[in-house]
């Protein structure tokens, strides 16, 4: 019998220790996996694990690949703080991207460098407003805005099938649906010449650093540990839970809408029917395997894409269908919440002993 | 600095090498399971002396183009990416990599290094409108559309246009799923239609479920990218079958020869690339010899299914007498054909 | 052999049981013995591990070490329905209550073998009546007070009519007239022939209803005695090992100084149903001046104090003025900066964050007022340094700053909270329950720090249930009874019968006959 | 009005909400006990797939519903061996239960594609299948049609009149004090979980077995997502999951109707409806606060350990 018994406090050590273990366990869960598919397992890890590593080319693709998981896995996890509950951050990035890439559209004749700060700010206030329908019907009606915000992803991404499919689609492009490319103005610049490694990714770690400054070392920070915990003391404490539920919101939703924009007007380039893979719903598992701590929320964003690029290497590389992929990605994330247990429990093998005689001294 | 580039070098060793982009899953019974059968074929035919490789289920958003990218620096020689949304990303990485040849399927951007291929479907779509035209008893068709582009409207225009010739009344009725795969969608929304009297189901999405339905109701309907009568042994009275393999197998056999040049490739019923599956039972000898007819026609080019005159919905006539919707006109179809009722979004 | 059950074989005896927590020995070799028909006290401070031990005889935990007979017999009890079905039964100090379920229904839950719930229901009325515990079963727990809680789990316990019943802090929300009621229910079991283990902070009802009393102190027993031979001062002598000073109340200084915090007609419907509506509450509490306002569990206490801290805004800024500004209207924080500081009745969850540190918990309500904050940001020093002032000067026993509020006692915890509030030098305190479930040193502690409070020029409200603690301290007293509240009266020349007769809403009745 | 004319549009709503109804109604139990298993799509493919592959292999439909059911409860115990065992976060878990699902059952459904399954046979029931209106509306549907109907009566009976249903969201209302009078949190959670993944399963079988017969990867389409919006949207009370079900899967229907009435409005805005319509009746009966209060089940998500 497995048998956990709590640790007086919280190991220092495993906070750092537990993702390691979790990555070991996981190349032997994936050892047993590959042998079963018939691929050599050291091979496969390597594609997995290395190889997206092994070119300045890759780390950059890495970068473009965890930008809009750290974006909004960082604003997901400060309202997870808050027990606000947006799981929407999908339809959040969609409004962005239609904002946004909406005043790319809008000023396609214009060149300045003004324009793509527009359309970022264009974008912000897209997912705001996205966000700030959960939040009113939440703070005003009492509404789940778990549901609220999950309903409201489907609705954005077929209002942005309609735009693209109508309205804004690109009159030189056969009535396909897609837009007409940004222009260079209306494009995010490139860090590394001849890679996508885009401002974005900058941007993104400037909201790693911000959100856990704000969360360790503010007054708001200390609001939403307190409504998150206990709301009876946030009351107590006078801190308004409303105004936090909208704070949260409103963040998450200008976080999402940045990282729509910025994959419209980076590596995408244009607006199209399909601009995410599920970015907002991912970024639900990295807050959660980073702890909700932004730093921890970096380094699973990482990891996360990390295993997308090892993925496509591994069809690549070695045909390995992509239904591996993701049973192999299930079982990394399994084993690194299993893991954290380690942190506040030990883990104890065998029957619960007790020292405890019935009295058999009578 | 060499590594950014990614050295793209076709590989001196016989072995070609050749990368798949797919939109869906392997296992989705259409579109890029019809693909993949290509790509089947040309593993068979050449065996040893290729190397085939697909990815699946590939975004179109961001990841297309590093995928492509990451086939082409890999030592693929030719990369076929099979969906219209990753138009963008293989022209951008066929400017980066000049020596690997590319083909994309149904776009319209070309290169030195980049060819486009698609299938005139809609020739399929004229032969099955004239059987739907020869055996609907309530004149009215339903067609189960996918997202309103102009590859889909142009089949459903193709259709209704073949369909009327033989049956002047006959209708198109249209319902929308928004969903390329949606099985369950797909087979309400062929329900929905055949409640308001279609008793033919056309059907521009993948999965075999509107055709299940049409067989569930007693009515007939198509198969669409394979021959589907295992799912609908009496309601399919034949299907539209997409068969890449000979494409592929000739493109493939181009680089090996190093005869691969740029090209536009619009494939229809006489490439082989749109094939009619064998008719059903419930296709009547007469209808056959009349289907039969018209895709020979086609074939051999003595009918155009977009040959004028051609009335759109308002009664203008857009397509006179004695001429012919051009290539670029196909391309960009956005507009229906009189006989098929509800309005396309513009 | 097996012996056959005698009267000298005590119903339950424990020998030598021992339970560690990680970092600290709760129970170290606890050797207990109750006798059939017997009135046991357990005596110890927060902490003693009373709640350990008999946790330990209802089978939630598990002893590291240790035997336990029953009947003489040896027995393991590995589970609370092994507890049931020896005959044990408990009522927790930490109510073992759900919320979202009836109040039948909780009561069945806790019963192995409950029947239909109409006949329970039935049953329920009955006892609730016959023992004067009035409850209604279809009320949902989640609109019930403290008091009406606690009663649940009384009533199930008595509906199992068990061998052992085991009280943890039963009486801390009940009126005299109940503590008195529940008394002679209590006697009357025992005449019958149950044990009850008895565990209570008060120790003038252990002196006068218990026949035996153990006492612990850091986990061990210290003393085993006969508490009818003692003085509660004698007995908490024992328990601290150290003699307890009673806290006096302060002299009520004339002054012709304005009240600090004036009430006018405060009138607030409840959030819920269940809630308690407060009816034209008016009072005033002026410099150096401690007013007292007594009542049962449930009749508005846990809404004025809200009302008061600002947790409900009024709509009049007039209905509430503290140092002459009327501030009705505004939230917690302006209060606080008027200088009004308040004390919830639970600790946490409400005046406390369980896992969070002491430090932080001291900056919840401290964050503006003593300056731990600017620009928006936290001062981690300041903030730190505060909370070790509180430990410090109220004597909280914790390992410092940084541990959470979740390791300390209860009565540690009540500790840091008053001393939270006090160390802000407050004009106005309002209290509610101070010393609820605190050990008689911490509470004298308290309530000594309540009465300097009030000597240093502040005006205190204490909200309690406890009249012997408002008698003690207060200079003026006034009941609460279904969200109104009586006249006020001078503690001097006011009898503990006449409060508990305002309690129970007598002066009320008077006003309808009159009227 | 014909009642002919509405008729097959009745019963393609009562098709459309069928595995809404099994897979809301597994994750109301599992949620009544305290636990958020947001992993309903992953167990839903699964269950789809094991279900397909076992009646192709038997060719019985008896067991394909099992084996969907124990594939759909073989996952859930990885999600409650997880969470439960080792106190892993819930949401996150159930998040990755679903990346793993759909891998899983895309690996196991390789060779499942292209097979055609007849489909559930109907069962006629005497006399009240002859009935003249509710006949051929209620009455000529296949086995799992009919379980979906006395299911939310089965699982309010169970909750609200048996004693292991009031233990049940006892533990979801407070574990702690579940655990003071001595019932086992754990056990009862792993049950409830268990039992949201066999209804899981089943609503999967549903899917590969009725309402489309084959198997196609990723062939529930988001619907594990909604049935879990459902659960939040009845506010955790069974007859009101299958309300949420009927109406969800009703627009979704109409509005395919209205389109092939030929209604013009662009189809992407006639798609929304069924969301936008859960939105609204959602802000209309969330209104009441003590309800949800008395319903929500208090401890959801939140991880136990039994130590004090
Ligand atoms: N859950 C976590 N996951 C990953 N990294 C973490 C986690 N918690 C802390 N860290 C690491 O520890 C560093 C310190 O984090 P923290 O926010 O606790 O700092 P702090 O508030 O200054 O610490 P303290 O409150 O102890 O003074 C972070 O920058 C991060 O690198
Ligand atoms: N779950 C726990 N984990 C760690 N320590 C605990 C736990 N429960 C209790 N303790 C510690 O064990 C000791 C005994 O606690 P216990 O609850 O038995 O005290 P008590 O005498 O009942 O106190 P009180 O009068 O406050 O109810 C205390 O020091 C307490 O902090
Ligand atoms: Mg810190
Ligand atoms: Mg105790």
């Amino acid at each position: 019998m497995l048998r956990l018994e709590a640790r007086a406090e919280p190991s220092r050590a495993m906070i750092y220790l537990s993702p390691v273990f979790a990555l070991g366990l996981t190349l032997v869960a994936g050892v047993v996996l590959f042998e079963i598919m018939g691929v050599p397992a050291g091979d496969a890890l390597y594609a997995f694990f290395i190889e997206p590593l092994s070119s300045l080319y890759g780390l950059t693709e890495l970068g473009v690949k965890a930008t809009p998981l750290i974006l909004i896995g960082v604003a997901l996890a400060i309202g997870f703080r808050a027990n606000v509950w947006n799981i929407g951050a999908e339809g959040q990035l969609t409004l962005g991207a239609i904002f946004g890439g909406g005043v790319g559209l809008l000023l396609y004749d214009v060149d300045s460098k003004w324009v793509l700060p527009a359309m970022l700010l264009a974008a912000m206030l897209g997912g705001m407003l996205w966000a700030a329908i959960p939040a009113f019907l939440r703070t005003r009606f009492n509404t789940s805005e778990i549901l609220v915000s999950l309903m409201l992803t489907y609705v954005a991404t077929l209002l942005l099938s309609y735009l693209v499919h109508g309205p804004w689609r690109d009159p030189d492009g056969f009535n396909f649906p897609e837009s007409r490319m940004f222009h260079d103005a209306a494009s995010l610049p490139i860090i590394f010449p001849d890679s996508r490694l885009h401002i974005g990714f900058a941007l993104a770690l400037f909201v790693v650093v911000a959100a856990w400054f704000v969360i360790s070392r503010t007054l708001i920070g200390f609001q939403i540990q307190v409504i998150g915990r206990a709301p009876r003391a946030g009351a107590y404490a006078g801190f308004s839970h409303k105004k936090l539920i909208w704070m949260t919101l409103l963040f998450a939703g200008a976080a999402a809408g940045l990282a729509g924009v910025i994959e419209v007007s980076g590596p995408i380039g244009q607006l199209l029917p399909s601009i995410s893979p599920g970015y907002g719903f991912t970024a639900i598992i990295v807050a959660f395997v980073g702890r909700l701590h932004p730093v921890g929320v970096l380094l699973a964003s990482l990891l996360m894409a990390l295993s997308y690029l090892g993925g496509e290497n591994a069809q690549i590389s070695l045909n390995l269908p992509l239904a591996v992929t993701g049973v192999f990605q299930g079982l990394l994330l399994f084993m690194l919440l299993a893991c954290d247990v380690l942190i506040r429990y030990r883990i104890r093998i065998g029957p619960i002993v007790s020292k405890i005689d019935a009295g058999n001294t009578a | 600095l060499m590594s950014f580039i990614g050295v793209g070098m076709s590989h001196a060793d016989e072995v070609t090498k050749v990368g798949f982009v797919y939109v869906g899953p392997v296992g989705d019974h259409g579109w890029t399971f019809r693909h993949d059968a290509g790509r089947k074929a040309v593993e068979a035919e050449f065996g040893d002396k290729v190397k085939t490789t697909y990815v699946e289920s590939v975004n179109e958003g961001a990841d297309a183009e590093r995928v492509i990218r990451k086939l082409a620096s890999s030592g693929h020689d030719l990369v076929f990416t099979t969906s219209f949304g990753f138009m963008n990303a293989t022209a951008k990485v066929a400017k980066q990599f000049p020596k690997v040849k590319f083909e994309h399927a149904t776009g319209y951007k070309r290169a030195d290094n980049l060819s486009t291929y698609a299938a005139r479907f809609y020739e399929g779509r004229a032969v099955i409108g004239n059987i739907a035209g020869h055996l609907t008893k309530t004149g009215i068709v339903g067609y189960v559309g996918s997202f309103p582009i102009p590859e889909v409207v142009r089949g459903i225009n193709a259709f209704t246009i073949a369909m009327r010739k033989v049956n002047p009344n006959a209708v198109v009725k249209v319902v929308w799923v928004n969903s390329w795969y949606d099985p369950g969608t797909e087979g309400d929304a062929a329900k929905a239609l055949i409640d308001q009297g279609a008793d033919i189901i056309a059907q521009h999405t993948d999965s075999p479920a509107p055709l299940q339905v049409a067989e569930q109701r007693g009515v007939h309907g198509f198969g669409q990218a394979s021959d589907m009568s295992a799912f609908a042994p009496k309601a399919q009275l034949t299907a539209i079958v997409d068969n890449w393999d000979s494409y592929y197998r000739d493109r493939t056999r181009a680089v090996m020869d190093g005869t691969w040049k740029s090209t536009d490739t619009w494939g229809g019923i006489a490439s082989g690339m749109v094939e009619i599956a064998p008719y059903g039972d419930a296709v009547p000898d007469d209808v056959r010899a009349d289907a039969d007819a018209v895709a020979k026609a086609i074939s051999t080019g003595e009918l155009h299914p977009f040959q004028g005159p051609i009335v759109n919905q308002a009664g203008e006539t857009v397509v006179p007498e004695g001429t012919t919707l051009s290539d670029e006109e196909l391309l960009g179809m956005n507009w229906y054909v009189e006989g098929v009722q509800g309005e396309l979004p513009k | 052999m097996i012996k056959q059950p005698d009267a000298k074989t005590p119903l339950l005896a424990l020998g030598a049981i021992t339970k560690s927590y990680p970092g600290c020995l709760a129970n170290d070799h606890v050797d207990f013995a109750i006798s059939r028909g017997e009135i046991h006290a357990l005596l110890g401070e927060n902490g003693a591990g009373k709640s350990t031990l008999v946790k330990i005889i209802y089978g939630i935990l598990r002893a590291d070490s240790g035997n336990i007979r029953w009947c003489g017999e040896p027995v393991t009890i590995d589970s609370p329905s092994t507890a049931r079905r020896l005959g044990i039964a408990m009522v927790f100090q930490h109510f073992s209550l759900f919320e979202s379920l009836t109040v039948v229904e909780n009561i069945a839950l806790g019963m192995d073998s409950p029947g239909n719930m109409e006949s329970l229901k039935a049953r329920i009325r009955e006892v609730s009546t016959s023992y004067g515990l009035l409850l209604d079963p279809d009320r949902h727990v989640h609109s019930l007070s403290v008091g009406e809680r606690q009663r649940i789990e009384i009533i199930r316990c008595l509906l199992q009519q068990p061998k052992l019943l085991i009280m943890d802090e039963p009486t801390s929300v009940l009126t005299p007239q109940e503590i008195e009621q529940l008394f002679a229910t209590l006697r009357r079991l025992a005449a019958q022939g149950m044990s009850i283990l008895y565990i209570s902070h008060k120790l003038d009802e252990i002196r006068t209803l218990c026949h035996q009393a153990t006492i612990l102190r850091n986990g061990r027993v210290v003393a085993d005695t006969d508490p009818t031979t003692h003085t509660a001062r004698s007995l908490a002598a024992i328990m601290m090992g150290e003699e307890l000073e009673l806290p006096s109340r302060p002299p009520l200084t004339q002054s012709d100084s304005p009240p600090r915090l004036v009430v006018n007609d405060l009138s607030l419907r409840a959030l819920d149903e269940f809630g308690v509506d407060l009816k034209n509450i008016s009072f005033t509490v002026g410099r150096g001046e401690i007013l007292g306002i007594a009542g049962v569990a449930g009749n508005g206490q846990i809404e004025l104090t809200n009302a008061l801290a600002g947790e409900r805004r009024c709509q009049q800024a007039d209905t509430i003025v503290i140092d002459q500004v009327a501030c009705g209207h505004r939230g917690p924080e302006f209060r606080r900066e008027l200088g009004l500081g308040s004390i919830p009745e639970e600790r946490f969850g409400h005046g406390a964050i369980a896992d969070l540190s002491l430090a932080e918990n001291a900056y919840l309500t401290a964050h503006h007022r003593m300056g731990l904050t600017r620009y928006g940001l936290i001062r981690r020093r300041l903030r730190n340094a505060f909370s070790n002032r509180v430990i410090d000067q109220f004597r909280v026993k914790a390992g410092g700053h940084q541990s959470t509020a979740s390791s300390l006692s209860g009565g540690n915890l009540q500790k840091f909270i008053v001393g939270r509030e006090i160390c802000q030098r407050h004009g106005v305190l309002v209290v509610c329950q101070p010393t609820w479930g605190v050990d008689a040193g911490a509470a004298t502690a308290i309530q000594q720090a309540l009465v300097e409070m009030a000597e240093a020029g502040a005006a205190v409200l204490v909200i309690s249930q406890d009249l012997d603690e408002l008698m003690l301290i207060c200079n003026r007293i006034a009941a609460i009874c279904a969200g109104r509240l009586s006249d006020v009266l001078p503690v001097a020349t006011t009898s503990v019968e006449q409060i508990g007769l305002l309690m129970a809403g007598a002066d009320m009745e008077m006003d309808r006959a009159e009227a | 009005m014909n009642f002919d004319l509405y008729l097959p549009t009745l019963l393609t709503i009562i098709t459309a909400a069928t595995p809404l109804v099994f897979a809301a109604m597994g994750e109301l139990v599992t949620e009544k006990s305290g636990v958020l298993n947001l992993g309903v799509e992953g167990m839903m493919l699964t269950g789809a797939v094991t279900g397909f592959a076992a009646v192709v292999v038997t060719d019985s439909a008896i067991l394909g519903c099992l084996a969907a059911m124990a594939a759909g409860m073989l996952t859930a115990l990885i999600f409650a061996f997880l969470v439960l065992g080792l106190q892993a976060s819930q949401v996150a878990t159930g998040l990755a239960l679903t990346l793993f699902g759909i891998g899983l059952s895309a690996l196991l459904g390789q060779d499942m594609v292209g097979i055609a399954y007849a489909g559930l046979p109907k069962l006629q029931l005497p006399i009240v299948s002859d009935l003249p209106v509710l006949g051929p509306l209620l009455f000529h549907h296949d086995a799992l049609v009919y379980l979906s109907f006395v299911l939310p009566a089965a699982v309010a009976w169970f909750l609200y009149r048996t004693r292991a249903g009031l233990i049940l969201r006892a533990v979801g209302d407070s574990h702690d004090a579940a655990h003071a009078i001595g019932y086992p949190v754990i056990a009862i959670r792993y049950m409830a979980t268990l039992f949201g993944g066999a209804m899981s399963g089943l609503a999967g079988a549903y899917l590969s077995l009725s309402y489309s017969t084959m198997w196609v990867e990723n062939m529930s389409a988001g619907r594990g997502w909604i049935a879990l919006a459902l659960v939040v949207f009845a506010t955790w009370r069974p007859w009101r999951v299958m309300f949420g079900a009927y109406l969800f899967g009703g627009i979704t229907i109409l509005q395919l109707y209205a389109q092939a009435f030929g209604i013009a409005v662009p189809s992407q805005f006639m798609t929304m409806l069924p969301y936008l319509a859960t939105i609204v009746v959602l802000v209309v009966i969330s209104r009441d606060e003590s309800r949800i209060r008395q319903n929500a089940p208090a401890c959801i998500g939140k991880p136990f350990h039994p130590s004090a």
